[in-house]
């Protein structure tokens, strides 16, 4: 018995190995740079740079992509059009992601300075008083990408157990690395990993059960011994099931979705945004490949289990986002929603999804990291005068668009792009899910999508209500302070224009989405 | 050719955008920016009109096709037959006056220049939506429309205007999501391809009966929440109540025809079968619809909820017409169109004048008018008779057409709509005897007359329907190949097939 | 030996670490559960890899086992830090965000 | 001067628009221009009328379309004009007798601060009336319709700062309104059947309809008319109509417009000659009316609703002549003329009266009047002679035609409506002359501060040619026949039936009702005291002092259900339709509300949801799978 080596073709994963190897030299840089100011300054610099280098070299990759492209590791990972597109989007991500982790309003950033004490110690106030930051966030936010974006790429369902901890390991603990109520975060980061790894471990059981039956862990293998067999094995059957469960988690579908709440809330701000644009996206281009390329055999099987999800994910956020009263909670269930818009596609498979679901997820992530870019601006002063938590209460958004006209308008736009208006990127990202859908004849999965898009109109627009139509109580000019850090401001920009220009003239990411609607098996 | 839709339509968001830009020390220059540059569009419309070809009122023309997303096969196309160019000239024709009308309705600048802005914007999407020759570009203009109109309604209103806004909203949402649907489902029945939504592709296609009708269904419920028809109606007078009266006018009076703009321009031709299959449960509610905001209307306390359900009622009548199936219900129907909105718009505009002058839209709240402000009660009457379909005015001939029109498809139909007749009278002449008539109300004793700029306002669309009302022909005559097209069109396609087979 | 009997016991072996996640309040005996289900599909691997004569699943295991320990040092590590703020590792805290 | 006839519509309607457009500035000359448009169309109406005399019988039909109004289509309309003898006959009526209530309204309203408003209704009133009679289809009619509908309620209206006027002019128009349906449906009726609502087609394609059709659009004709006309049930409203000033109720609510639904049922004769049933009707409405209206006549003390009561029962006559068929169109029209002068007069009259008594109506305070108002007694009394049926004054010619046409026909028909009308006869005698002796004779009732007095010249000259006309017009037109045979190009020759009573038998026993009706009237008020309050009285008199209940009835079968259901309709909107939408939009919160609870911020039940899950996947896959 001998294990073949695997040829591993380097090229296709460069844009990981940048971003990985960028995380380890922040390591280093953890290691080797003392002075605090000089240590943020790098890696902001380097965080920034790798992610944007790693969407460049994604691009170029795209061009000089020969044919549908190739598997890069034995069956383990592959590089094709499908994942390079998702690897641009999650680098484009991972860098506004950065962008927000690095903003600092009056000399503090969204993190704790000093994990390591408890909330409230006599030591975090004087860590917070020396200036200290946590730097590592920029390394784990790395890694985090990283993993994300070998994601896409997987054809195997160990590997991709594998992956799957590679990128939540380093979520888990940015999670909890709040500056603010740090009690809340740690609940946040503690639920987190539990459920995380919870889902993990039903993921792999599943992942067993299928190599039981097909003898395989590689997509190519499961998808031929699903094909050769003519009898749906129970344990075939409750494997997929249970492999399914844990991508599902990851992408926030009920009733996997209990943990995005709390943890949307909790998580600091710029780790809400990174998290809910790019783990759902890495989740769902996970989710595509294994459904369009291992399990397309059983499609009859899954397509029940895809429908009883997603309208139960569509109804629940809708429903339950509706008697929300704090921004993030809001967004958290409009983004279980979402979810479930994106299974509407998922469920006919058919290859038009493979490109609709890159285009949703593009729409969906630029508005989501920039409506958390507007979170993180709009903050609650203390007693004292200093700047406090974000004021994520809806009542204190009152009047926002008086006090701060672009910033509400932005994220009013946001919001209109997540309800799917015209004109805004989610509109046409709802447009082509649902086509995907139609398509295939999932009529009655879409009069529910659209039901639940017009009931989820409602709480978008009450928050639009409140910005600009509610006249502002006088005591919010002392207790609510818009900041305006330049970070998030660039984030909000790049995702307005990103969500404008979708809208308007989607036509060549149409077209790229298009081309990548392939998967090499 | 000199691309005059593009035009048309790029030109008032423009300004609408030089607007949103001026330096707060330019904005009280807001007013006549934006009035100049809505008679410009006027003007050019104009020109359009002129140079429009009536006797090919039926094709589209000044078309313009350019591919626009041809991944899901939507293009700019856009091109006006007749129907399309007496809505435009409509639109064009009330931006304006309602931007005079309004003209000293704000004395913050920046509020000002934020209505005026808004109003623009939606002058663009009103002519885009009547000219849009896609399906997917007229679905766009359909949702999008809503966010100035909501701003407008939240923005600028009375007390309940946030409420107003968001159920106007959320009822449009309702509406316009289930059409997305349909929009989708229809691509996907079409030919498909970069132009598979051009209207003039999706016409004749061979759906199965169910996917014809469901898609028929998503696009007319989309549509009778616009052209509110009972009971999806309730939306408008919460938002007529409240919100601006000019508002008011540009919805109800342009906006709502989108409904039956759409019924026309899109469910027959588009769903021939369908619409006959579902005609007699529509024209049912389409009566019931004629008779019910009749009732309500006379029911009102307030003016603006009386005008309108008023038009709950008159969209009845226009729906009956459509779908009456006959060239000249049809006809009436789309005549109505336009008439209806020179009447309501008139009488939006000319109860705002009221409202302006009382601080009250509450009928009880006024009386014996008649004798201070003769020429506003005068103008007050005339669009009130115009609303009531009065000989002369150029209602009169549209509903006259629908009614004796339809007789032949509807019968019953027709004869309890006709007592809409006596019912319209009861609203109109009962409002006006409590707002002008009897004893002079205390407190109104030094109300002044309508101003030289309310009559410019009153003025046109007076003149608009007195003129129709005698020589309709201008308008018919370019109305007339758009109904026969829709009616020919809805010759059943696949009942040949069906017969052979 | 049947491997059917691997394969019961794995799933009983899944069952209890599930279990112990749904009725321990000790967030610690909780995510113990959790690594147990973890080597419940080891278990699976190892045997299916021996039945179908597939070693990959043998070395499959062993990336799981790795992935358990990094694992086991996130995991840690935040019950740590919670622990040090709350002074208690209960999963029935009461929970400052829900609904 | 025929083919300038559109001259007539159109002077009148210019000048009205010129003096409401002007506004005050028409102060000072507004009523000139109106009188002097009212007079062209004197001019210009006789002289078409000279040439079309100069014409041969045959082609005495002058049709000319002025454009096309409703163009292409299935629903061809052009407005055009049609002139024929019918039609002539009303342009002189109208010009004639609205020229003189201009005059005489010059002087009437001569302290009106809105005088030249006032004219310019006038004008309207009877642009539209010719536009009604010229049209030469039922839509362009219908616009002449509403259009003295419209002209009347302004009229009514006019003095509307009293809300009972306004309210008033809002019943006119809106019980107008009920009978404009009939209008409508018969237009939808004949465009469905007949393929055409103008007079030549509609009536080209009469006969080949089947007698249904005829007799529904008959039927719906015949509600126009009633509408209109104040018929049964549709009368209610000319009582109240009298608000107006009187030389309104002269102009429109005597002699022109409340005819016009006369003019309606004659002008409809081909499609009523497919519709025999339809005819019983209007006959039967109009023996109704007629006898309904002497009724509350007799009981009336205000001298105009007595007038109005009296006009709503002369048109009874003429409906009934109209519903005998051709037997009677030119009766009809014929006794609407003869009407138009001494009803006109007498209004008139009774507005002199008026104006010497400083606006009082009531007849309990008149009397004596005879010697104040010497030239108002006088013509007042030749249009008393003249609707009593008094030979040879001009009533006589014509209501004696109608009964004795009324008597023509077969089984129970002719004596029905042969007695009515006679009956008929004998109470108009009565409330007449209980009108006529209560004002102009007995003693004095009026207060002290009350000075009457003879109206000026510009107001009595008017009067005196109405009486005249009133006196003579009837010998002139029945001479040979004249009038008949005029008319006959348009209601066709009739074979001359036979009375079942011979005709001096009639007459004479027309005349002794009437001869016993001035008697009793008499007794009544001239040889006894008229007490000042209404004395009591029998149940039927009450009744008709109270208009026959008839706004009761209206108002328990009609009004009152429509104000509940109006009620009940606000409410169910609110309450229902956007109850249940603003119900969905609160259930599905109460519904968020709900499964939030579900999350319940703790771990372990998170891991249960999962789970759960897992199992409810489990199941799905693998029963799916089976």
């Amino acid at each position: 018995m001998s294990v073949p080596s695997p040829v591993i073709l380097w090229g296709p994963l460069v844009p990981v190995l940048i971003v990985v190897g960028a995380a380890m030299v922040g390591i280093l840089v953890e290691a080797f740079i003392r002075q605090s100011a000089m240590r943020r300054l790098v890696q902001t610099v380097l965080a920034l740079a790798a992610t944007g280098a790693a969407m460049i070299v994604a691009f170029l990759q795209w061009a000089v992509l020969k044919g549908d492209g190739a598997r890069i590791a034995g069956n383990y990972l592959v590089s094709d059009r499908q994942s390079l597109a998702w690897q641009a989007i999650l680098a484009l991500f991972a860098l506004m992601g950065m962008l927000l982790f690095s903003s600092r309003t009056q000399g503090e950033d969204a993190f704790t300075p000093l994990a390591s004490v408890a909330p409230g110690s006599t030591e975090e106030a004087l860590a917070a008083k020396r200036g200290f930051a946590q730097t590592e966030i920029f390394p784990l936010g790395l890694f985090a990408a990283a993993g994300m974006m070998l994601f896409t790429m997987v054809s195997d369902t160990i590997v991709l157990f594998v992956v799957l901890e590679i990128l939540s390991l380093p979520l888990y603990l940015l999670v909890g690395l709040a500056r603010r109520r740090r009690l809340m975060s740690q609940e946040a980061a503690l639920k987190y990993f539990l459920m995380g790894a919870f889902a993990s471990a039903i993921y792999l059981f599943g992942a067993s059960l299928v190599f039981g039956y097909s003898a395989a862990t590689s997509y190519a293998g499961i998808a031929a011994s699903i094909a050769a067999g003519l009898d749906r094995q129970p344990m075939l059957l409750a494997g997929v099931a249970l492999m399914l469960v844990g991508l599902l988690f990851k992408l926030g579908a009920v009733p996997f979705h209990a943990w995005t709440p709390d943890v949307y809330q909790g998580a600091p701000t710029p780790v809400t945004a990174f998290m809910a644009a790019a783990t759902k996206a890495a989740a769902a281009a996970a989710l595509a490949r294994l459904l369009y390329l291992a399990l397309f055999g059983l499609a009859w099987e899954i397509a029940p289990v895809l429908w009883t999800v997603a309208i139960a994910t569509m109804l629940l956020g809708t429903v339950v986002a509706i008697v929300q009263t704090d921004v993030k909670r809001m967004l958290a269930y409009s983004s279980i929603a979402h979810a479930g818009f994106l299974l509407v596609a998922l469920t006919s498979f058919r290859g038009d999804a493979l490109a609709a679901v890159p285009f949703y997820m593009l729409a969906y992530g630029l508005a989501t990291l920039g409506a958390f870019a507007v979170v993180s601006q709009v903050r609650e002063r203390t007693p004292d005068g200093a700047l406090g938590a974000e004021a994520t209460r809806l009542g204190q958004w009152a009047g926002l668009g008086r006090r701060a006209p672009w910033l509400a308008a932005a994220m009013a736009l946001f919001l209109l792009s997540f309800a799917g208006i015209p004109l805004t990127a989610g509109f046409i990202g709802k447009f082509v899910a649902f086509r995907a859908a139609i398509d295939a004849g999932a009529w009655p999965l879409v009069l529910v999508a659209v039901l639940a898009s017009a009931a989820a109109a409602f709480f978008y627009v009450r928050l639009i209500v409140l910005m600009f139509l509610t006249p502002a109580p006088p005591e919010f000019d002392e207790s609510v302070e818009v900041t305006n850090a330049t970070g998030p401001w660039l984030v909000m920009l790049v995702a307005a224009a990103g969500t404008i220009l979708l809208g308007v003239l989607p036509s060549p990411v149409l077209e790229l989405a298009h081309q990548a609607a392939i998967l090499v098996p | 050719m000199f691309p005059f839709l593009t035009v048309l339509i790029v030109l008032p968001a423009v300004a609408a955008i030089v607007l949103r830009a001026l330096p707060a020390s330019a904005r009280h220059a807001s007013r006549p920016i934006a009035l100049g540059s809505a008679i410009a569009e006027l003007a050019l419309a104009v020109v359009m009109a002129v140079r429009f070809v009536p006797s090919a009122a039926g094709d589209h023309q000044f078309a313009q096709v350019h591919s626009w997303i041809p991944q899901i096969g939507a293009s700019w196309a856009v091109g006006v037959d007749g129907m399309g160019l007496l809505l435009i000239l409509l639109a064009v024709l009330l931006t304006p006056l309602v931007i005079l009308a309004g003209w000293k309705d704000d004395d913050d600048a920046d509020r000002q220049m934020k209505y005026l802005g808004l109003i623009l914007a939606l002058e663009s999407f009103m002519v885009l939506i009547f000219a849009a020759r896609d399906v997917f570009l007229f679905y766009v203009a359909f949702e999008a429309m809503l966010i100035p109109l909501y701003f407008l309604i939240g923005l600028f209103g009375g007390e309940q205007r946030r409420y107003a806004a968001v159920k106007f909203l959320v009822f449009s949402l309702v509406g316009g999501l289930v059409m997305l649907a349909g929009v989708i489902a229809l691509y996907g029945a079409g030919p498909g391809g970069s132009q598979g939504f051009l209207t003039d592709n999706l016409k004749g296609l061979s759906m199965s009966t169910t996917t014809e009708r469901l898609i028929f269904v998503a696009f007319f419920f989309a549509f009778a929440i616009k052209a509110p028809m009972v009971p999806l109606h309730t939306w408008l007078p919460t938002v007529a109540q409240t919100a601006r009266p000019g508002t008011t006018t540009l919805l109800v009076a342009v906006l709502d025809k989108v409904g039956t703009f759409g019924m026309i321009s899109l469910c027959l031709p588009l769903f021939p079968n369908a619409s006959r299959w579902a005609a007699p449960v529509i024209i049912s509610f389409a009566v019931a619809s004629v008779i019910y905001g009749a009732v309500l209307a006379i029911g009102q306390k307030d003016m603006l909820r009386l005008v309108a359900y008023t038009s709950v009622s008159h969209f009845g009548v226009m729906v009956l017409g459509i779908f009456a199936f006959r060239q000249t219900a049809l006809e009436g129907s789309a005549f109505y169109m336009l008439n209806h909105g020179l009447s309501t718009g008139a009488l939006f505009l000319v109860v705002g004048f009221l409202i302006k002058r009382r601080g009250s839209a509450q009928i009880a709240d006024f009386g014996g008018l008649q004798r201070v402000v003769p020429v506003l009660a005068g103008t007050f009457l005339i669009i009130g008779l115009s609303a009531l379909a009065l000989p002369g005015l150029s209602p009169f001939v549209s509903e006259i057409m629908v009614l004796v029109g339809a007789y032949p498809a509807a019968r019953a139909a027709v004869i309890v709509a006709i007592v809409g007749v006596v019912l319209a009278a009861l609203y109109i002449l009962l409002a006006y005897q409590k707002i002008f008539t009897g004893p002079v109300r205390k407190g109104l004793e030094k109300t002044p007359d309508l101003s030289l700029r309310e009559k410019l306002v009153t003025g046109p669309l007076i003149v608009a329907m007195v003129v129709l009302g005698f020589v309709p022909g201008v308008a018919l005559t370019v109305l007339r190949d758009p109904a026969a097209a829709a009616i020919t069109t809805t010759v059943p396609a696949n009942t040949a097939a069906e017969v052979s087979q | 030996m049947n491997p059917m009997n691997y394969v019961i016991l794995a799933t009983v072996l899944f069952s209890v670490g599930a279990t112990a996640v749904l009725l321990r309040r000790n967030a610690i005996i909780a995510f113990m559960g959790i690594e147990l289900m973890l080597n419940a599909s080891n278990l699976l691997l190892v045997t299916f890899a021996r039945v179908n004569g597939a070693i990959a699943g043998q070395v499959d295991a062993f990336a799981v086992l790795v992935v358990a320990a990094a694992e086991v040092v996130v995991g840690l590590a935040i019950i740590i830090a919670l622990s040090r703020s709350r002074q208690n590792i209960s999963l029935d805290e009461p929970s400052e965000m829900k609904g | 001067m025929l083919h300038l006839s559109w001259l007539i519509i159109a002077v009148p309607l210019a000048s009205a628009a010129v003096i409401l457009l002007a506004g005050r500035a028409a102060r000072k000359w507004g009523h000139w221009l109106a009188v002097a448009a009212s007079a062209t169309t004197v001019i210009v109406g006789i002289g078409a009328f000279v040439q079309m005399l100069g014409l041969d019988r045959g082609d005495r039909a002058f049709h000319e379309t002025l454009f096309r109004w409703i163009p292409g289509g299935e629903l061809s309309v052009d407005a055009g004009i049609l002139v024929d003898p019918l039609s002539m006959s009303f342009v002189l009526l109208v010009s004639v007798v609205g020229t003189l209530i201009h005059v005489y309204s010059v002087a009437y309203m001569e302290h009106d601060p809105r005088r030249s408003t006032f004219f310019a209704y006038l004008n309207l009133f009877i642009a539209a009336m010719f536009l009604l009679v010229l049209a030469d289809s039922y839509l362009l009619l219908f616009v002449g319709w509403e259009g003295v509908g419209l002209a009347s309620y302004l009229l009514i209206g006019f003095w509307n700062q009293k809300s009972e006027f306004a309210t008033a002019a809002n019943k006119a128009f809106i019980v107008n309104r009920i009978g404009d349906m009939g209008l409508i449906l018969a237009m939808a009726l004949m465009f469905a059947h007949l393929g055409s609502v103008d007079f030549a087609h509609a009536f080209a394609a009469a006969p080949g309809a089947s007698t249904g059709v005829l007799t529904a659009i008959g039927l719906a004709l015949l509600l126009a008319a009633c509408g209109k006309s104040a018929q049964f049930p549709l009368q209610s409203w000319l009582g109240d109509a009298m608000a107006g000033p009187t030389p309104v109720s002269a102009l429109i609510h005597a002699a022109t417009m409340v005819t016009a639904g006369v003019y309606l049922v004659v002008r409809s004769g081909p499609i009523f000659a497919g519709a025999p049933n339809a005819l019983l009707a209007v006959a039967a409405v109009g023996a109704i009316t007629l006898v309904m209206g002497a009724i509350i006549g007799m009981a009336k003390d205000d001298i105009k609703k007595a007038l109005a009561a009296s006009t709503m029962s002369q048109i009874g006559y003429m409906m009934l002549a109209a519903g005998l068929g051709p037997v009677g169109y030119a009766f009809a029209i014929f006794h609407l003329l003869t009407h138009g002068f001494f009803k006109a007069g007498m209004f008139l009259g009774a507005g002199s009266v008026m104006h010497g008594m400083d606006d009082q109506v009531n007849m309990r305070r008149f009397g004596g009047l005879a010697t104040l108002m010497k030239f108002t007694w006088v013509t007042f009394g030749l249009g008393w002679l003249a609707i009593l049926g008094v030979p040879p004054f001009s009533g006589f010619w014509s209501k004696d035609k109608i009964i004795e046409a009324a008597f023509i026909g077969d089984g129970w028909k002719p004596w029905v409506f042969g007695l009515t009308a006679m009956l008929g006869a004998g109470l108009t005698a009565y409330y007449m002359s209980r009108l006529f002796f209560m004002t102009f004779y007995g003693g004095k009732r009026w207060t002290d501060d009350q000075h009457p007095h003879e109206s000026p010249l510009m107001m009595t000259v008017p009067m005196m040619i109405l009486a005249a006309g009133s006196a003579v017009l009837g010998l002139v037109l029945a001479r040979g026949n004249a009038f008949t045979a005029w008319l006959e190009p348009v209601t066709g020759t009739v074979a001359h039936g036979e009375p079942v009573l011979a005709v001096p038998l009639i007459m004479t026993l027309t005349l002794i009702l009437v001869a016993l009706g001035v008697a009793a009237a008499y007794f009544q008020y001239v040889s006894r005291p008229v007490p000042i309050t209404e004395p009591r009285a029998s149940v039927l008199t009450l009744a008709a002092r109270r208009d026959l209940f008839q706004d009761t009835v209206n108002g328990a079968l009609v009004q009152w259900p429509g104000e509940v259901l109006t009620r009940i309709a606000v409410y169910a909107d609110a309450a229902a339709i956007d109850g249940a939408v603003n119900k969905t939009a609160s259930g599905t919160a109460g519904l968020g509300e709900v499964v939030r609870k579900l999350q319940t911020g703790k771990v372990r039940s998170y891991a249960a949801t999962m789970l759960v899950g897992v199992v409810i996947l489990l199941a799905i896959v693998v029963k799916g799978g089976r």
